[in-house]
């Protein structure tokens, strides 16, 4: 069930350069299904700014009822959420989608979670999930530059841990697909930018592979169709809908 | 006593509140939040004859107090919308408003033909004011003499009451009401959005792929009140007024201006449970400000004092 | 080097920032803030034949992301402009844009014809858009033709350049534009306000006593940024831009739209100090974006990429 | 001189229903020049809402540069006021406009100062300054209900103060104007509703009056004309700016 819940804030801090940990207590922690999920937040009661802001789901934790949202402060949205505190309240839609399959990796087999700069969150979940599984996991993370990196010891004790940045100050220069190939796996995982996904997707055409994706989106549950994207399918005219098909998709099900 | 509802051409509402079209899809994504039979009515998103995949992404954007939107009318097409999700709903007690479009004439009669069969469709609302379409939509809703033929041409056809939903993006928007009147609608549902546009500060590029993209929200508020209320004293009408309302005080504001129903838009796609809440806080406000029925409130912006003689403020 | 000198008809602009008519009087309540030389122009608050005492109070009221006004043309009529606040303004090393309003023909053409021959006007803005004045004004801006004729005349008598001030409360701005165009003017500014209005909670009635006013501010940026989109291609004219701006990134936005330079309104009522700080900050955002200069941003949105060579983004 | 000034919060709370009492710390103190001046206020860096608020000054210090604001919770603006807390910086500009002119009275004579409601607070600093000077101070003060009652201690201090309440729950039953007629006094001053200041100036035409009005107001510094009155002065064709001109007003000189 999809809740709208006034969450309380437990911690905040920021973990890189404008990356900020959020931790919340919410009762809606107790229907999220699959580690991809996402919520989305109502940054301010009043009309500026206007719409929800979706965020991923980092890790959660249903005993306790917690969860942790990952997100890079970018423009009015997030600027506001950096203002909020313990002890105060944020008004959160959620659990909205449908997450990465785990199902879909065999204990013994080998998972590939690549992410691209705030694609990387919702690995986080995923990993721990996978390992608690029994599937050996490997990362690769790609950042923008050394003070964005966040996370690395965290991904590391789950497994093997590339870190990439675009201008070579910390960990491997490059991108993540420089990376990939050096690794093999029996499937992968990922979420980043559009054209980090499109790579991927193209590169392994015989693999399982799962992707994230990123849309704009207005109602964040289906009802507007602002979120679409076109069936992988061309002969099938009709669309998904990335908040509520997705936002993760099997590579080839809907065109990048 | 219900001191809601609410009686328009082919509509016994139950309170004045309904949904607005295209912000509520078919009304699946909601029912989860809460039992829709709550509702004054549904106006179900834009039905065309033929499916439609509508325009490409991003098709949102957000403005200062407000949202552009070029979803294109996106749609699964009359016969879907007749098989599935028409019957679904009817395990609802609510009326459904069936909001129709097209590209051409005839694809208008097509649908409103046949979508005004369906047991639970009470009302058609013609949009002839989607500004996010290329071929037709925005011509019928600009030009006074185009869009009384469109509504001659569809209430032949209606087997329930047809409202016509205007355009703001026009000089005169009396003038277009006063067409439709006499092309024989049987209530005006105002107003559609306003044309828009936002640039990326980084690309200098428009941020909707359909580069323009239609005005709503809370911004477009006090340009609705106006139409509304200038249209209200210029024909016999019934009008479902929307363009931001958020509120129950909100809702009081429209109906002052001469609306009769109110539909909510944007804010669903904010607040999923905002037209339930609105109608939990109408009695309260209306006890507040001395009305023994919302039916008061109608058209007290030009009504001359007294005209209300129960009134308690 | 000045990154931010744009040359207009008439105008010899410092930077492209301007005051934008009715929000700034006549310079001397900001004059206590800043030095107005530091502005690219001034356009001064509306100016009549006799003077004009305006609409009754309250006159103006609060909306969301946004203000109307109904002010009326409140001024102290052409004699004293020029006797008192022209040769005022004289002091500081700044264009004057001056604002001609009026009931009939006759009034404009005996304001353009004195106004414009004053030293320090550099230009005149022919206001026919003006939604809060009962005679004349909404007329001028909504009739193509009467608009032309109107620009023709004023044309005739005018000492200095002619740019005209559009409405937003029109079916298509673009004819309005090409109108104006064919009439020969030397320029446009748009948007002017759009036409709204606030309905009091408790009593009902209408906040303004004038009834309806002008929208402005944030809420009305979208309609201004896709009219300016429009008009800037069906044109050969320059445009001033306005409506909503607060910061550098809007004057970037109205510019990317077609704009070649922009004012600002109801943003001085809520900053004083609000020009300066823009004309402060544009030289960094410019440098964060890739432009050497200003002019590279007009028109980005409808250009073909590559247009500018020596943008570095 | 005005200013533009992002003041320091130094306390504020709640000092009848829905009452509250604003102190801050601003150098725009230093400018300040008679009772009865006011600040604009801008609560939010945003955009909801988009003006400022117009807010009496109701005490000032220009040793400590320190000023006390006292307003009632009213709209969105007044209500984002509410939350401000010590420390805090608020967007102030000021001060505005022309105040009591307390040189119209003499050492000896009595003056009477009536508020009503939110119409009180400007009078506490008139009424300190005039006892100050040697003037005896007469206050009478209206409210709707015994729990809007506020500063009645603090003026009482000052001089002979009535409280008049609408529905008699404290002090005396009725308005303010009942109770005028009651006292003799050289001088008076008011502020509060419209109907009381003109219920008022009829009621003296031999006596000097000053008299203190409200109007929506934008720019506040005389710039946009929002907030005129006309002349008093039939023949006088002009109009006077409440925010510049005014807020204080000799009878007369302006229609009500
Ligand atoms: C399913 C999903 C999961 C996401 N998870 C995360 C996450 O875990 N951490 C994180 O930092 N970011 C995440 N994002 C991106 C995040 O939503 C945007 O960074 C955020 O909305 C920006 O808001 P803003 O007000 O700061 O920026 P602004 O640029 O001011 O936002 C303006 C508008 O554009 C939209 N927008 C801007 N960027 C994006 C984007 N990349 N994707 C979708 N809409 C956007 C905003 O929602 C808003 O409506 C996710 C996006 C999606 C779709
Ligand atoms: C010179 C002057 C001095 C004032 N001094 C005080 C004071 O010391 N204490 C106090 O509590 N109030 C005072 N007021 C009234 C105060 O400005 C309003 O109560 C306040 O603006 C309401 O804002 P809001 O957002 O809470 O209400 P809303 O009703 O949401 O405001 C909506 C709009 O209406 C305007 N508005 C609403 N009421 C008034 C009003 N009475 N006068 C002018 N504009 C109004 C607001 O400024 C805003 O633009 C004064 C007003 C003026 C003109
Ligand atoms: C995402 C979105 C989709 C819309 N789709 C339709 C539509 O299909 N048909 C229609 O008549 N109006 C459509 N509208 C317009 C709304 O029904 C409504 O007239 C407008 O948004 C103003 O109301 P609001 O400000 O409450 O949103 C749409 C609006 C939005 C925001
Ligand atoms: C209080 C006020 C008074 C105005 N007076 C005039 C005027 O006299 N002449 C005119 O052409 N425009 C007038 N305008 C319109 C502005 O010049 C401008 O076109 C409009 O407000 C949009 O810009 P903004 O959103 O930045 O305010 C006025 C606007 C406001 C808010
Ligand atoms: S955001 Fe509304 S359908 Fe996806
Ligand atoms: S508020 Fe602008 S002139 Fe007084």
């Amino acid at each position: 069930m999809i809740r709208k819940e006034l969450c309380k804030i437990l911690s905040q801090k920021e973990i890189a350069a404008n990356i900020y940990e959020l931790r919340v207590k919410a009762t809606l922690v107790d229907d999220i299904r699959a580690p991809g999920q996402f919520v989305h937040v109502r940054v301010t009661n009043g009309i500026d700014p206007l719409l929800r802001r979706p965020i991923s789901i980092s890790a959660y934790n249903q005993q306790t009822e917690q969860m942790t949202l990952i997100y890079r402060k970018e423009g009015r949205g997030t600027s506001l959420m950096v203002q909020l505190e313990p002890g105060m309240e944020l008004d959160i839609l959620g659990p909205l989608g449908n997450g990465f399959p785990i199902e879909e990796v065999s204990v013994g087999e080998t998972a590939l979670l690549v992410g691209g700069g705030i694609g990387v969150p919702p690995l986080y979940e995923l990993s721990k999930q996978l390992v608690a599984k029994g599937v050996n996991v490997i990362h690769i993370l790609g950042f923008q530059t050394k003070s964005a990196v966040f996370y690395e010891k965290e991904f590391s004790k789950n497994g093997l841990t590339f870190i990439t940045t675009a201008d070579g100050t910390y960990g491997r220069k490059g991108f993540v697909t420089d990376v990939i190939k050096e690794v093999s796996f029996d499937c992968l995982y990922t979420c980043g930018p559009t054209p980090m996904l499109r790579a991927i997707e193209q590169g392994f055409p015989d693999k399982r592979v799962f992707l994230s994706l990123e849309e704009r989106m207005a109602c964040g549950v289906g009802a507007c169709f602002a979120c679409v994207c076109q069936s992988g399918d061309a002969a099938d005219t009709s669309y998904k809908k990335v908040c509520s098909d997705g936002p993760v998709f099997r590579a080839g099900e809907v065109v990048l | 006593m219900n001191r809601l509802n609410v009686e328009l051409p082919g509509l016994r509402l139950k309170n004045p509140i309904m949904p607005a079209s295209g912000c509520f899809g078919f009304g699946r994504e909601f029912s989860q939040f809460y039992d829709l039979s709550k509702l004054g009515a549904i106006m179900i998103k834009a039905t065309t004859l033929e499916p439609r995949f509508g325009n490409p992404t991003p098709r949102v954007a957000e403005t200062a107090a407000g949202m552009l939107n070029a979803i294109g009318l996106q749609n699964p097409g009359l016969e879907k919308v007749i098989a599935e999700e028409l019957p679904w709903l009817s395990q609802f007690d609510v009326p459904i408003i069936a909001n129709v479009a097209g590209s051409v004439e005839e694809d208008y009669v097509a649908v409103a033909r046949k979508i005004s069969q369906a047991a639970n469709v009470k009302a058609l609302e013609l949009n002839i004011s989607c500004p996010n379409v290329k071929t037709g939509g925005i011509a019928f809703g600009t030009i006074p003499e185009v869009a009384k033929q469109l509504t001659r041409k569809v209430k032949e056809v209606s087997a329930v009451p047809v409202y016509v939903k205007l355009s703001p993006n026009v000089s005169n928007i009396v003038e277009m009401a006063q067409a439709v009147e006499a092309g024989g609608a049987d209530g005006i549902t105002m107003i559609n959005t306003l044309v828009g546009m936002r640039l990326d500060i980084k690309t200098g590029k428009p941020i909707l792929a359909n580069l323009t993209g239609g005005l709503s929200g809370p911004a477009i508020k006090p340009i609705a009140i106006r139409m509304i209320y200038e249209v209200s004293q210029a024909v016999s009408l019934p009008i479902i007024g929307m363009g931001g309302v958020q509120s129950a005080e909100d809702v009081i504001e429209f109906l002052y201006a001469g609306a009769s129903a109110v539909a909510v838009g944007t804010a669903n796609l904010v607040d999923p449970l905002v037209c339930p809440a609105i109608i939990d806080d109408l009695p309260d406000v209306l006890e507040r400000l001395g009305y023994e029925h919302i039916k008061e409130c109608i058209g007290r912006s030009w009504q001359r004092d007294g005209q209300f003689a129960n009134h308690r403020a």
